[in-house]
């Protein structure tokens, strides 16, 4: 074969601030759940830069990494199924920001977050969902529509959710090649949010020495450049959080973070400490 | 009464109520629940396929965080746990909030894939360890999940069952009530009716829930404590000293 | 880890035959394109077997396997895209059938048969899609409704598709490992065929020695097991299709069928023939 | 005139139609397209994105057969090819048949993905070889794909042009018709007046179709004829010798 993929590298290859730098105040930003590769690094590069007016869209759900940007004040907005540090408990900025009425929560429910992304993927204007009738959940939406089933021969109610089309999705994987094919394995939501959202930033353990796409065994797992629109590379940059199938989550380290958030005094102690030791 | 401890008598009494199952999944943050199924795996000789969120080990899923709530939906997922906030006599649960929503008295995490799965899923075992009236309530301040649905809605799955550290209850979904099944061992009716703050149904002589056998409990601190700690590494650590 | 998975390579790994036979006559079949992994040596077996009036959907279309099953006898209804073969022209038994009205015809477009098949993976009983106004294939469709987009202020018709949900989803691919987990690379549309059906039974190359979804390498690409019925193995099972990534199509195989089924009798001839090979 | 061959000529006169296009793909049975997109992203300097329903080295497609259509839909593919049992004035395209569905005259393999591409790709290239009153017709007897929509439609794409081996027209979308643009070398207006079975518009001095440059014919003869050789082994065999 004579073809080689592009090289384009130099246009999709950025640092950690530049790449965060891409993120402008008010973006509406998908960002995935804990087990599935979260942009850690690029979460302090945002903090660092003070973005504001952040609307996040947890895929579906998220932790440490909305708490952060919720305790941080750069955050509007979260549509979200759940915010939640697992074993170690609640996300105490998002629940102070909760009960003080200083954060505007979309309430959801896993499927339909996927659903409505891929209702964006697909180029649909909305998607169906069953479940949901009778819960408090509709009462916060407006947005979702009842209709019934035109398909049924009586009356069938559904749900109809509207695409959501996140203005940037941001994650971190393990790696990315040259021509800007990230490595994704068996996450493929991340590629249902790179094909939902208009933009997709990436972070990467490292890069790729050769084309993800050239061989089946890396290709089954790769989301094409064709999505990507800026990678950087940021070792580690899933910490504390896992790497699932590369590195496990610090669990001390969430754990400290879970004691200290508590109070406002011990987040800003530990946001002062955490971006001086990045900077 | 063995040398089980709490959270390993829960760990069995769970892992009963799914036995025979071919396919469970247990959602995010669930220790007891990941290792009841873990432990339902082990005694039903590998014939149950077991789905962790979050785990890589034991968890089949290659196509996304869909991939659990389509398997759902198409009728390949026989039995899931779910938690709550709030739980009330209708089984309706809430994973949002306490309180008005714009300014709530308490604040949890969120409804995760309840508002579904609780209707897709054939057999949904509640689990909630606290047992109080704070818990247990005679309605729920936001329904995340409904535990019934009038007629003509679809729904092919709901709640049939509600375990806590002092007793486990039957849900009759025709009646949309609750009934107490049994207690665990040092547990009475009355204690379970003082803490309880929905009505419920009774049978005269409640039965006492059935301790783990020494099999359950030697999986446990084997096979399942070591598969849970790839998840689970605090509670692994906590209950057993395991590591991942 | 002390779990090993399941051991029921004795359950689900049968003979060819076998795995026909489990292809009931009057059966909903799933097939995939000639891109994906044919099933043709299973498509001989089910042809030796007689099986008859099966109904089709090609996902989204086929070649010379729809051509084969339609020639000898075992189609009575076809959902289709496009049957053709290739760089050979026209799928002559395809056409023949078209032509006398011996064979029922739902036309279909690629997409929309994408799209009803994901509407059974995610158990909804629709999916929306764009396009297809003012085409004829609508007029072709009455089980296709075009309603008013709820969501948008103005008319804004849309068509909507209720869900395939086929008996069985037959296809070939390269490794089935011991506890019936299938290897499909890159071919997600395996998966969703798959998903969307009661039954999925797959021929492979071969028996994968380990533990398919145990390296995230292989497991990025892998079928679970939960969704496969049968396994049996056939080796170069998509001859004379091509199994990509491993064997290219047999050219002068494919060419001369096409120059053989061009007649009733030249057809007759070839399907002996090979029938006769394979026994 | 230089020494291109009747295909070669064609796949220069489709390259010249993407030129500057982000991503361009191709569906089944299209080797002329298909070297026109592979000839376009080389003149490009591999700026362009091509992706070759069947192949594997020039597609960089990994989530199934729906990838091409979902990508379409999010609006990242400019240009997609198209071809015709029966082409119209309207920029009407039939794939299926001749004739009542039930009983045709002729018989086309399908209508592929046509229906939902003409209507999500901004430039739809219209490409049939034959010309002839056979091919292009007054009305289609089955519409696969509509060429224009009324107001109200939604709709982000359609026909921009079509070429054949006579001319290229391009398409007006407001006025719903096709003008002549160029003439291939050695074939005049009147004989593609003669031979076509539909109206359209005509400048009264219609130029010349421009012949490849050197450069494109290397490039098809090398880089390009090894690409192809992948999906369409017979063609490339029977064009330049090539094996894949």
């Amino acid at each position: 074969m004579l073809y080689r993929r592009p090289m384009t590298t130099a246009r999709k290859l950025l640092d950690l601030d530049a790449l965060a730098a891409r993120i402008p105040d008010g973006a509406h930003l998908a960002i995935p759940a804990d087990y599935s590769g979260v942009a850690m690094a690029a979460t302090r590069a945002l903090v660092r830069r003070r973005a504001r007016g952040l609307r996040l869209v947890t895929v579906p759900t998220s932790g440490m990494q909305a708490d952060i940007l919720i305790g941080a004040g750069c955050v509007a907005a979260i549509e979200t199924s759940g915010v939640g540090l697992g074993e170690h408990g609640l996300a105490p900025r998002f629940t102070a920001a909760a009960k003080s009425g200083s954060l505007h929560i979309i309430e959801a429910t896993c499927p339909a977050i996927h659903a409505a992304l891929q209702a964006s993927e697909k180029g649909v204007p909305f998607m169906p969902l069953r479940g949901l009738l009778g819960s408090d959940l509709l009462a916060q939406r407006p947005d979702w529509k009842v209709i019934d089933n035109p398909f049924a021969a009586a009356g069938d109610p559904l749900v109809l959710l509207p695409a959501v089309r996140p203005d940037i999705a941001l994650f971190h994987a393990r790696w990315a090649d040259r021509a800007g094919n990230v490595w994704i394995g068996r996450r493929r939501e991340l590629a249902t949010m790179a094909h939902a959202a208009a933009r997709t930033l990436v972070t990467v353990e490292a890069l790729f020495d050769g084309d993800l796409l050239a061989d089946e065994s890396t290709a089954s797992g790769t989301l094409p450049s064709l999505y990507v629109s800026a990678a950087a590379v940021a070792e580690r940059g899933a910490w504390p959080l896992p790497l699932p199938g590369l590195y496990a989550a610090d669990d001390a380290a969430i754990r400290r973070y879970a004691q200290e958030a508590r109070s406002d005094s011990g987040f800003a102690r530990y946001l002062d400490e955490t971006l001086r030791a990045a900077a | 009464m063995n040398d089980a401890s709490a959270n390993e008598f829960l760990i069995v009494a769970l892992a009963r109520m799914i036995e025979g199952c071919r396919h469970v999944a247990v959602g995010n943050a669930s220790p007891v629940p990941g290792a009841a199924a873990l432990l339902a795996r082990a005694l039903s000789g590998d014939a149950m396929l077991v789905s962790l969120l979050g785990s890589l080990a034991h968890n089949p899923y290659t196509d996304g965080g869909r991939e659990l709530f389509d398997s759902a939906g198409q009728g390949r997922l026989d039995a899931f746990f779910l938690g709550g906030g709030e739980i009330d006599g209708q089984a309706n649960v809430n994973l949002v909030a306490v309180g008005p929503h714009d300014a709530p008295l308490a604040r949890f995490p969120g409804s995760f894939g309840s508002a579904y799965l609780y209707f897709a899923v054939p057999r949904v075992i509640l689990f909630r360890a606290e047992h109080t009236r704070r818990v247990l309530v005679p309605r729920v301040s936001f329904i995340s999940a409904p535990g019934t649905s009038p007629p003509g809605i679809h729904r092919s799955g709901g709640p049939t069952a509600l375990v806590t550290s002092r007793c486990a209850f039957a849900f009759d979904r025709a009646r949309g009530r609750f009934r107490l099944e049994t207690l665990h061992p040092g547990h009475t009716a009355e204690e379970v009716r003082a803490e309880t703050g929905f009505d419920y149904d009774s049978a005269p002589e409640v039965a006492q829930t059935p301790p783990p056998s020494a099999r359950a409990l030697e999986l446990i601190r084997g096979r399942v404590a070591g598969e849970l700690a790839e998840t689970y590494p605090s509670f692994a650590a906590r209950e057993w000293g395991r590591a991942a």
